[in-house]
């Protein structure tokens, strides 16, 4: 959010060359603010319970499992990668291999390995799109459908429990009467924002995106950038996962099913181009903060599960229409 | 007549696919999923069991796809198999395969979930626990913990599924044919998924706060969500009686310390042994009766020591 | 590298070929009649959405909503019955999949957005309308004894279903291969700035693709929806990824401009003869999913490493590549 | 010579893009069955007055006739329904598909959509066999040679039975038998009464095929004239046309040891054999048509593509490079000449463009020193007069010049010991062209080595201490100071015998 502030603020000390662009660039870094803040207005008068502590608290914890994934999902965007549909069954190997490996090596090293493994997953999609250059969706389809096939041959049916309540309680307790989770999902977020903001690996990941001849040209590793998008999300899914297996304590194959979807829903509607080279990790946020506010909304002010559906892919569609035509008008 | 040749014409294929086979009768076993916490243990147990009475089981997975389930129908059909055992996905889309199977001369029964009583004239019985009977006795189980008032949330499976459909169907009915003063203030979609329902419990408890008496889970996986979420909002309240279904370990141990009221044990080995006797039978050509139930058992705290958990 | 290259480019006939050997070796009594009736019928669902989604493809988008009006056409064809009678009411349905589709078009022609996200977001609203009028419960149709003539087999081979897909097949190739709009899909999803400059309307071209997709769709759901009797919200989730493998099985590029019916033919075909071989073995799905993921990898690597002909420039200038590139590049 | 026969009639033809002007009051004349061509240097305005004929600009002033009639072209498909047919430099056509149907792309034949194929192959059969060209018409174009495809563009715009017909440096991907085959048809179809505008830099074609010869500099006509009255000699100078050393001034610089070494290298497509030197404190100039193979050597140099034989050696050491990282870390840089496909960002400010290839020299453990990374692009955005002077800025808001001094900075940085340089002032303004050159010129003073590459004779001959001449991916050996004429360079670049 930081991120919007910072905005609005060279808003002004950048003159434009066109209101009409003006406007846009408006449009385009206030616009979510405005959006959450619209929520956040209807809601509090729509529903007294709304603007409270508890619920935001709630709305916060229910997002930060998804908000690892988001953080992932925004390098594999910003990189030109399109998408990662292999959350899933990255989501399944942590959640799964976390809990079921405890009983053998201990709940930490179990999430280590858990977290190790969704990174090779990563890699598998990585060097697929980075390196033999296979279409983004075709290999982290082809990569997520023979890992959740693999996954459930492991498992078969058998839901894994956890076997080690510590390990339970540590996740879901809270921290200053903050959930951990939550905790652990902003210092991940803050990491995602140091590496694609402040450090020269996120500066390339921006550059691949943007052009990626340009980058290459100068002396930019795009190849190895663009599997590194991979591998990135490949680990926060597997931590995304490894933290879903302990609050939940039981873990299925399935247990990922529609992470990849929320995440990407929440990158875009946070106004981080589809194409690649633009977007940063608090605008996916705030992306997902608003999905999030208004699921939120819709839950409680009793509207059925199909209509929030319709509602979100009208969202998402608004958000991608814009961003084209942001973009048209601001000359990129 | 069209027909006539229709059966001549499956008759000769029948013959020619199952050339080469071995003289064992074959049954076609359409499941609802190989790789799921119920459908496992049951798929095992019927497949033990088929193996102990000699036949040989063809399984098919849906993976919960009706679609396909329907399709795989059609394979059994034309593989000639001597029985088909279905688990239906849903009440109605069945049915035409399940006629052709009648035409083909294949004894059908369904495991599991009831269908749609235009399925009837083309089935030899249903055996296994039933989704919309579960939901009754959920309802009488919910009616009994809160003295016959109260509110309540549902927290159903996905929506469209046939589980879900049998077991907030029950559920239902039940309520209004007892004239229970129950009331539902809310019904809401968690899709079997413990952290849906954790997350929908939260907003469900923002919103109606200790208006919720009582809570109906269409499974003891979603039934954990609710209990894990109340936990995290009212430490310190009491927890309204929770009724789940399945009978999960966990379940019990919930039961055990209070956290929930009940659940509905069905067991899946239960379940699966009888479906491959049933066949069996039929195949022998023995009656058999058009409604074969496994126990059902209503798991409560007085009972919770003394009965077994489904998985 | 000569053999390597023809190999390469009859690949999908190879790997149905090689599918097809192994699973006569493995699975008794697999070659007959019997099979092929039914690997054309398991295909044909799949098939029947295949084709508009070949068309789509070689026009250089994508439509991840076919499932999605898969279930919509089924229930409206179903829900109308009552109404309507079966027939108009299956033409309805199949208006419902065309207009979906136009919906799809227009979006990404108009804002000129990527398909890709587009159709995420039809996704989601097509399934949405589809739960919303039938409030989540399956609907069943007026006459079960039609179903049943629907899925009648003739001839010992066909269904209704997977004759129309053949037939379909056979007319797309042709219409693809010998028709001027034909070749004009290929040439915008190849190099839409050429095309444009040689005066092909590529925005009407695609708007049309994606109407073609949607009404494909809206076939296969109507008929999904007759053979069964029943129209329900939660049909085809999973068919949307199965298409695309077998579209991209067969050697359809997924940026465009490339592609082919009898490709497709095979590449349906494959996965219809791998589920069913894997089925009467009673491998379990999740194997099945690994294999198909497998064949799925192999292929595109295959296909991105090897190249075909040596010694030869690179491309003439730029491809436009909506999918990687987003829609909005004319 | 009646009215009627005016094919084309442009008059008084302004084009001003914001602070260019790129034509001005240009009057141009074309009669049907003649062929006509247009010389110029690059830049001279040859493109702009092709793309105003074609309808991708509406002229600023000025009105066009065609075969007697004024009319007004909104896009290029108004001009093709008008009769005429471009037959772009760079290849525009769809890979995926046939020859034929490239040639017929838009028109194929047929009947109620249904392709008359035959029809449609033995006419290009017939187009294609008239041109000599080797194509078979049911080839995927993608698989064809570059030349061949080329061939393929002019069969279209053939195909097409245009009025006027515009070719723009059509040979220079062709051979001698091509190119005389080409030439075969363009005199079938200007005594078919077809108006033929040929666009070239090779004066000995142009006197060659060319009835009548236009030569346009600085965006001005400035002669039309038979092509019996003029000399090539005569047309070079027309081109050039200037004083060549008061618009570059050469800064005098000590030469020292050579840096960057090149023996015997090629691709194995596009140039063989290449050798040459660049010593420390020169400017080697690599110059020579378009397509001659120059950019090539340059991104073999540094690592775009495949060195595939011959050796580089940078102050005696033999270098192996498979990236562009691995030339920078060797010490060379290189400026492109697509800035805005290979050079540019677009999305990013200019700071982080400029830091972009020396990131992890301003990191520590990773992170990106604010400090440092705001001081090099504030060093740079002072030293080269960036404007805006704002390192924040968008680097697309930039006009041409700036952001080409950006991407030069960015290169600095890098502290390269070979700068290598790729048309460093093609579409940039007169004032930014000067600033760059007295860059390049105290970069040499300061000892570096810097390769030019340029199509620009003034520039080249103003800059450069040696210039090495490529044709047809081959090079000449180096001309020095001394030997270099504009005369020389051009038959260099243009003629068979003397390469």
């Amino acid at each position: 959010m930081s991120d919007l502030v910072a905005a609005a603020e060279s808003m002004k000390k950048t003159e434009r060359f066109t209101r009409a662009n003006w406007v846009a660039e408006l449009a385009s870094r206030a616009g979510l603010l405005i959006a959450i803040l619209a929520v956040i207005a209807y809601g509090s008068i729509a529903n007294p319970a709304f603007f409270s502590t508890g619920n935001f608290v709630n709305v916060l914890t229910s997002m930060s499992i998804v908000g690892i994934v988001v953080v992932g999902m925004t390098f594999v965007l910003v990189v030109g990668g399109l998408a990662d549909l292999s959350v899933p069954a990255t989501i399944a190997c942590g959640a799964i291999l976390s809990l079921g490996l405890q009983p053998m090596i201990g709940p930490v090293p179990a999430f280590v390995v858990a977290i190790a493994l969704a990174g090779v997953i990563g890699m598998l999609n990585g060097a697929l799109v980075g390196y033999a250059g296979v279409n983004p969706i075709i290999a982290t389809l082809g990569v997520g459908t023979v890992g959740l096939g693999i996954v459930q041959a492991a498992v078969g049916g058998v839901i894994v429990y956890g076997t080690n309540p510590a390990s339970a309680e540590l996740v879901k307790g809270r921290i200053l009467g903050i959930p951990t989770v939550v905790i652990i999902f902003a210092v991940i977020a803050l990491i995602g924002h140091f590496i694609l903001s402040r450090s020269y690996w996120g500066r390339w990941t921006t550059a691949t995106g943007g052009n990626y001849s340009a980058a290459q040209a100068s002396a930019v590793p795009v190849r190895a950038v663009k599997a590194g998008a991979f591998v990135i999300t490949g680990i926060a899914a597997g931590i995304s996962g490894g933290l879903l297996g302990l609050t939940l304590q039981s873990a299925r194959p399935l247990v990922g099913t529609g992470y990849e979807f929320s995440a990407i829903t929440a990158v875009v509607v946070g106004g981080v181009s589809i194409m690649g080279g633009f977007g940063s990790v608090p605008r996916a946020i705030a992306g997902l903060i608003f999905v999030q506010l208004l699921t939120n909304v819709m839950v409680l002010e009793g509207v059925r599960t199909p209509v929030q559906g319709f509602v979100l892919g009208i969202l998402i569609a608004g958000a991608v229409g814009m961003d084209a035509a942001l973009r048209k008008r601001g000359g990129g | 007549m069209t027909g006539n040749k229709f059966i001549l014409a499956m008759a000769a294929a029948a013959t020619l696919a199952s050339a080469g086979w071995a003289n064992a009768k074959t049954v076609c076993y359409v499941n609802a999923a190989d790789s799921h916490a119920y459908a496992t243990p049951a798929n095992e147990a019927l497949q033990a069991r088929a193996k102990e009475l000699g036949l040989e089981i063809l399984s098919l997975s849906q993976d919960f796809d009706v679609q396909k389930g329907t399709e795989q129908l059609n394979t059994c059909v034309a593989r000639g198999v001597d029985g088909i055992i279905l688990w239906p996905l849903d009440p109605q889309a069945y049915i035409p395969g399940l006629a052709r199977a009648q035409q083909a001369n294949i004894p059908a029964i369904i495991i599991n979930s009831p269908v749609s009583d235009d399925a009837k004239p083309f089935l030899k019985s249903f055996t296994g626990p039933d989704v919309y009977e579960e939901g009754e006795m959920a309802a009488d189980a919910l009616n009994e913990a809160m003295g016959g008032e109260g509110s309540v949330v549902v927290i159903a499976g996905q929506a469209g599924n046939g589980t879900t459909l049998g077991r907030v169907g029950g559920f239902m009915d039940r309520l209004k044919e007892t004239g229970s003063k129950i009331e539902v203030l809310d019904t809401v979609n968690a899709d079997f998924d413990q952290q849906k329902a954790l997350v929908m419990s939260r907003d469900l408890i923002t919103r109606f706060g200790d208006k919720i008496q009582g809570v109906y889970a269409n499974d003891d996986t979603m039934a954990r969500g609710f209990i894990d979420a109340w936990k995290e909002a009212k430490p310190s309240e009491k927890m309204p009686p929770i009724v789940g279904i399945n009978g999960q370990k966990d379940a019990f141990e919930s039961i055990r310390v209070g956290d929930m009221y009940a659940t509905i044990v069905q067991s899946p080995a239960e379940d699966g042994k009888l479906a491959a006797e049933t066949i069996a039978k039929i195949l022998d050509g023995e009656e058999v009766d058009d409604r074969l139930p496994i126990p059902l058992t209503v798991v409560t705290s007085e009972n919770v020591d003394s009965v077994e958990p489904a998985f | 590298m000569r053999y390597l290259a023809l190999a390469l480019q009859y690949r999908v006939g190879i790997i149905l070929g090689l599918t097809l050997l192994i699973s006569a070796l493995v699975v008794p009594g697999f070659l007959g009649l019997t099979t092929l009736n039914l690997g054309l019928d398991r295909a044909s669902t799949i098939g029947i959405i295949a084709i508009g989604l070949t068309v789509l493809l070689i026009a250089g988008q994508i439509d991840l909503s076919v499932g999605s009006v898969f279930a919509l056409s089924g229930v409206v064809s179903i829900i109308l019955q009552p109404q309507l009678g079966i027939l108009p009411a299956a033409v309805v349905g199949i208006l419902a999949g065309m207009l979906a589709g136009a919906v799809n078009g227009l979006l990404v022609v108009g804002l000129k957005v990527n398909s890709l996200v587009l159709t995420l977001a039809t996704m989601l609203i097509f399934r949405s309308i589809a739960h919303w009028i039938t409030d989540s419960q399956p609907v069943s149709g007026i006459d079960i004894m039609f179903s049943l003539k629907v899925s009648q087999t003739y001839l010992e081979i066909f269904s209704i279903r997977s004759a129309l897909f053949l037939a379909a097949i056979v007319l797309l190739h042709v219409w693809l291969t010998r028709t001027i709009p034909g070749r004009n899909v290929f040439a915008v999803g190849s190099n839409a700035v050429a095309a444009k400059e040689s005066g092909i309307a590529s925005g009407r071209i695609i708007f049309l693709s994606f109407m073609f997709a949607g009404g494909m769709a809206g076939v296969a759901g109507v008929l999904q929806s007759l053979v069964t009797n029943t129209g329900s919200p939660v049909f085809g989730s999973e068919l949307t990824v199965m298409v695309i493998a077998a579209v991209v099985v067969g050697g359809t590029r997924l940026e465009g401009g490339r592609g082919s019916a009898l490709g497709t033919l095979g590449g349906v075909l494959t996965i219809g003869a791998l589920t069913v071989a894997m089925e009467f073995q009673s491998v379990p799905a999740y194997i099945q999913q690994v294999v198909s993921g497998c064949i799925l990898i192999l292929l595109v690597v295959l296909d991105r490493t090897v190249h075909i002909r040596p010694g030869t420039g690179r491309e003439p200038a730029r491809a436009v590549q909506p999918i990687t590139q987003g829609g909005g590049s004319a | 010579m009646t009215e009627a026969h005016c094919a084309l009639d442009m008059r008084g033809i302004t084009k001003t893009f914001p602070g260019v002007k790129a034509l001005s009051n240009v009057n141009f004349k074309v009669k049907f069955g003649t062929v006509h061509a247009v010389v110029g240097e690059n830049g001279a305005g040859k493109s702009t007055l092709m793309k105003v004929l074609n309808g991708t600009y509406a002229p600023t002033s000025g009105t066009i006739h065609i075969a007697d009639k004024e009319v007004r072209m909104r896009r290029p498909a108004d001009a093709q329904a008008l009769g005429i047919r471009m037959v772009h430099q760079e290849i525009n056509l769809v890979p995926d598909l046939s020859v034929a149907e490239n040639v017929f792309l838009g028109r194929m034949p047929g009947r109620m959509g249904y392709l008359h194929r035959s029809e449609m192959i033995a006419r290009t059969t017939a187009i294609l066999e008239e041109l000599g060209a080797v194509v078979k018409p049911r080839e995927r174009l993608g698989d064809l040679s570059i030349s061949q495809q080329q061939l393929v563009e002019i069969a279209k715009a053939y195909a097409a039975n245009p009025r006027i017909i515009v070719l723009d440096e059509p040979t220079s991907s062709l051979s001698d038998h091509e190119t005389a085959a080409l030439f075969r048809i363009l005199r079938k179809m200007r005594d078919d009464g077809i108006a033929i505008i040929y666009i070239s830099h090779r004066v000995k074609e142009v006197l060659q095929i060319a009835d009548e010869v236009t030569v346009l500099r600085d965006g001005a006509m400035i002669e039309t004239r038979p092509i019996s009255g003029i000399t090539s000699a005569e047309m070079i100078r027309l081109m050039v046309g200037r004083d060549v050393s008061n618009v570059f001034p050469k800064t005098p610089a000590t030469v020292g040891e050579p840096v960057l070494k090149v023996e015997n290298i090629s691709d194995g497509v596009h140039f063989r054999d290449v050798s040459f030197e660049v010593r420390a404190g020169e400017i080697l100039g690599l110059t020579g048509l378009v397509g001659a193979g120059r950019t090539e050597v340059a991104q073999t140099i540094f690592g775009l593509s495949k060195l595939v034989e011959g050796k580089v050696s940078l102050n005696g050491r033999t270098l192996s490079i498979a990236t562009p990282a691995d030339a920078v870390r060797a010490g060379i840089a290189y400026v492109p000449e697509d800035r805005k496909g290979d050079g540019i960002i677009p999305e990013m400010t200019i700071r982080e463009n400029i830091s972009l290839p020396i990131l992890r020299k301003l990191s520590r453990i990773g992170r990106i020193s604010g400090s440092a990374d705001r001081a090099l692009a504030g060093k740079y955005v002072k030293q080269f007069a960036i404007s805006p002077p704002d390192g924040e800025r968008r680097i697309n808001l930039l006009s041409g010049g700036n952001q080409q001094k950006a991407v030069i900075a960015k290169w600095l940085a890098a502290k390269p010991s070979v700068l290598i340089l790729d048309e460093p002032t093609r579409g940039v303004d007169v004032g930014a062209k000067a600033e760059i050159h007295n860059i390049i010129g105290r970069l040499v003073g300061e000892g570096m080595a810097v390769l030019m590459i340029s199509s620009e004779l003034p520039e080249v001959m103003g800059v450069c201490d040696r210039v090495v001449v490529m044709r047809d991916g081959r090079a000449s050996a180096p001309l020095s100071r001394e030997e270099l004429s504009e005369e020389k360079i051009m038959t260099l670049a243009t003629d068979e015998e003397a390469a």
